[in-house]
């Protein structure tokens, strides 16, 4: 049943898409209908470069269905380096070495799989910049 | 303001009910308010509830909750504001009450935690927050919690122990209450043994899901002198949902003018207030509704905590029957029964979790993180 | 009475849109309401939604619809009623702006199906019946509307292809209407060749699931004249839930207290009103909706929609952008939806769905099988 | 996750266990804590003999998930000897031969499995009364 969600969403998923207010330049991630900032409908889709750095880190050892498999893994906030703060999982980088203020950059992996027999999400995760 | 009487209470205990189904623990919740509100008959029934529908649960509730109490041809809603439901349905109500549409409203909070493994709860409560950037990237509710508590012990320098004092002010307050989940006081050591769920966030920091609810019978203000207990003040607010934000600013806005609305409404300041009922569903969310009512300063809710400032007895008694906590964190259900446990407050009916002399009370419930907030004041 | 004025409007179409979630459907219609009414914020955020829960959708939906579309501190509640949920949320916020909490309200319906496969949805839909009893002994609505219609075909001694003629208004209407999602006339041929869901009840007997959402923007009504239309009653009953009593007494009895409620506050009858837009989400239930709204006697639907007194420009034109049946089922947006169009008739903008001289227009959500019913009278 | 449900639903499905208000004497299926007729909390458990009469009966052939693997089959209402209707699947008897007014005794049968590796839930069917 998650087929059209993650066809939906690969845009956001893949090539980090969101949307550039074309009335008073907001970026915003991911894509919206409406500007956050001044509320108009005219918005343009804007990639971000994918760098950033980490506000926050947290190591989950105890996953929501769907990560189990993934523990222990690093959770973090990363503030891109256009603005916009997301939520996700860092990769290549040992959970109890990462920690907040660390230069990282999108790379795509495999983030869950929706049940057992259910389609693998791909999507976005952060590694340390100039990792392998 | 006067907007309305408490006139009946009902709860279940919270905790494991192998043998109540969703709709069951309503009935048991609301038939006992109705039984105390005897006489008269509510002519509406709101339930709030907020994982009945990803668990796949009773749809509609609350027209099955009305008619398995005997209650025909009456207006019914459920309201499904993810952990923040029960205020929303109390808010609901009031609203039904105050526009004159009806005399008496039947509320019920219910939920049911049990049917489903632990995994699958988290999942489905993880829908709460932004259920495609958040609950699709293996963000739950204890994740987003963690990473404010990483921050928070960042920012304000604290150590990362002294959450524990919230957890133990939740626990001592449930060691008296027999109708509560975790019914033992904490040990500090058991608190800092306890298992990572997402380093900085432990077990012990969570407040555990179980089953429960728990209602209550609200009626227009009567023009007579009345013993009830009177609701004196209302807000909802919601903004800004999202772990960045909270994680960032360290704040929960939405908390803040709910309550300051709240507590203007009933003409009262914070210092004023016998009792604070607040929604720790989480150290870390305890803590930020501590500063988020004005308890503490920004980043001292933990010190206060330390100095038993939230104790019954104490300065500010919060969390009186136990909270989310320890008391158990009946989602859905937890705004209305934080209302009931306010009023068994002012009616002096609390038994051994009775605060001395209470007068009013403070109700905060919280849905997604904080980014909806329901505040009522009782007196 | 005069509870509100509805001075914004929005609709998506009703139908497959793969490109939008479930929280973007509330923004586009939600959006397209705020725009009309330019000029005004509202302060609150009511969303109805039927099946988000079941089929793991965005929680605290009304939260992320009103953040999304740029409105930050707003009281935000989502209702999930089943079918009905539309109509209680436009009927919640009624009591928001009467208990003067709010001076303007959005409402938003929305409903997201196609995520997921047709059996699954049905299996969703039928936790809106007793979800132990009925949904758990493998009966949906389209079962107990079969098992209904079996009755009334043997009770009322009707040929069962009149059922025909309910369709077939529907989708004359819908073949006018460029947002509906079946937007053709129904050949009574085809409808008799239609496969079988449960014998009587055939594909064309059920209407069509699909997506769409609606949106209006309700104010306290205005102290100065004004063009806007006027929701001039209001009422919401359940009662009776149940296949067996559905089917047994082949009436709706919360819809027939509902509708007379709320005709009796607009100080009008059945009889005086220029539009109806009811819930036909079968055949079978449009009967019994056009019975108890009391358009045609009990056994008579039937013979009523044949004769074409519920076409436009017929006796009492009902259904007129299409109904569920034609312009689609968008289940818990179906409410707002209706009121929308409601509106337009009233405003002169139906286009080529246009009621000549439209002056009022009953409009009436169903939930479970019809034991919770939302009726609002527009003028 | 329907392991508790089935059980705390069994005596219902497997043996037709409603209550009885000890006040007022109403019986209704299935059990419940206050009494539809007086409002009483005060009710003891009834199980209902299990003999019925179809009321409306309906073939189904597309099936809400979990029960595909039935059909088809027909869907029934039974109105009890003691008073409740009953919405229930009828078995041992071909869905086009059902009809309304037709005697039926209360049989367990298997009615659903919960997901490909969920519970089977067996519970109540009725078939025609003298049937094999
Ligand atoms: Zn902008
Ligand atoms: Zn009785």
């Amino acid at each position: 049943m998650d087929i059209a969600r993650s066809w939906r969403q690969q845009d956001s998923n893949l090539r980090l898409v969101g949307s550039r207010c074309r009335v008073c330049e907001a970026l915003v991630f991911p894509q919206r209908l409406r500007c956050p900032s001044c509320g108009g409908a005219d918005l343009a889709d804007h990639a971000f470069q994918g760098g950033g750095t980490t506000v926050s880190v947290a190591t989950v050892r105890e996953a929501p269905r769907g990560f189990a498999g993934q523990v222990p893994y690093a959770a973090a906030l990363v503030r891109l380096d256009e603005g916009p703060v997301v939520a996700a999982m860092l990769a290549d980088v040992e959970p109890e070495e990462a920690c907040p203020g660390m230069r990282v950059s999108m790379i795509t992996r495999r983030i869950r799989q929706d049940g057992d027999d259910g389609p693998i999400v791909y999507g976005y995760k952060f590694a340390p910049e100039g990792s392998p | 303001m006067h907007l309305a009487d408490i006139i009946g209470i009902g709860r279940t205990a919270a905790g494991e009910h192998w043998r109540r189904s969703l709709v069951d623990l309503c009935v048991e919740a609301g038939g006992a308010a109705l039984d105390e509100a005897r006489g008269t008959t509510p002519t509406a029934v709101i339930v709030g509830n907020a994982l009945g529908g990803v668990l796949g649960d009773q749809q509609n509730l609350a027209l099955y909750a009305a008619s398995r109490l005997g209650l025909e041809r009456v207006e019914t809603h459920t309201v499904a504001d993810d952990e923040a439901s029960g205020g929303s349905a109390v808010r609901v109500a009031l609203a039904l009450l105050a526009a004159g549409l009806h005399e008496r409203v039947l509320v019920i909070g219910a939920e049911k935690t049990t049917d489903a493994l632990p995994d699958g709860v988290e999942a489905a409560r993880a829908k709460g927050l932004d259920a495609v950037r958040e609950a699709g990237f293996g963000m739950g509710p204890s994740v987003g919690a963690a990473l404010a508590m990483r921050r928070y012990i960042d920012e304000h320098r604290v150590d990362r122990d002294l959450f524990y004092h919230l957890a133990a002010t939740a626990h001592a307050h449930a060691a008296l209450n027999p109708l509560a989940f975790l019914s033992w006081p904490l040990p500090e050591e058991q608190y800092r043994c306890s298992p990572v769920v997402a380093e900085p966030f432990t077990v012990c920091d969570g407040a555990p899901l179980c089953d429960g609810a728990a209602a209550v019978v609200l009626a227009r203000p009567s023009q007579r002198a009345s013993s009830a207990i009177r609701i004196a003040g209302s807000s909802a607010v919601s903004c800004r949902p999202g772990i960045a934000g909270l994680a960032v600013d360290l704040s929960l806005p939405a908390a803040e003018r709910s309550a300051a609305a709240a507590l203007s409404q009933a003409g009262l300041a914070a210092r004023d207030v016998s009792v604070f009922e607040l929604h720790d569903s989480s150290t870390l969310m305890a803590a930020l509704s501590v500063e988020a009512v004005g308890l503490a300063p920004r980043g001292k809710a933990l010190d206060f905590a330390a100095r038993g400032g939230l104790r019954i007895g104490g300065e500010r008694p919060a969390l009186t029957f136990g909270g989310l906590k320890a008391r158990g964190h009946v989602m859905g259900a937890a705004g209305v029964c934080q209302i009931a446990e306010g009023a068994l407050q002012l009616r002096g009916e609390a038994g051994t979790n009775q605060v001395a002399g209470a007068k009013s009370a403070l109700v905060q419930c919280l849905g997604s993180l904080g980014a909806t907030a329901v505040t009522h004041v009782l007196a």
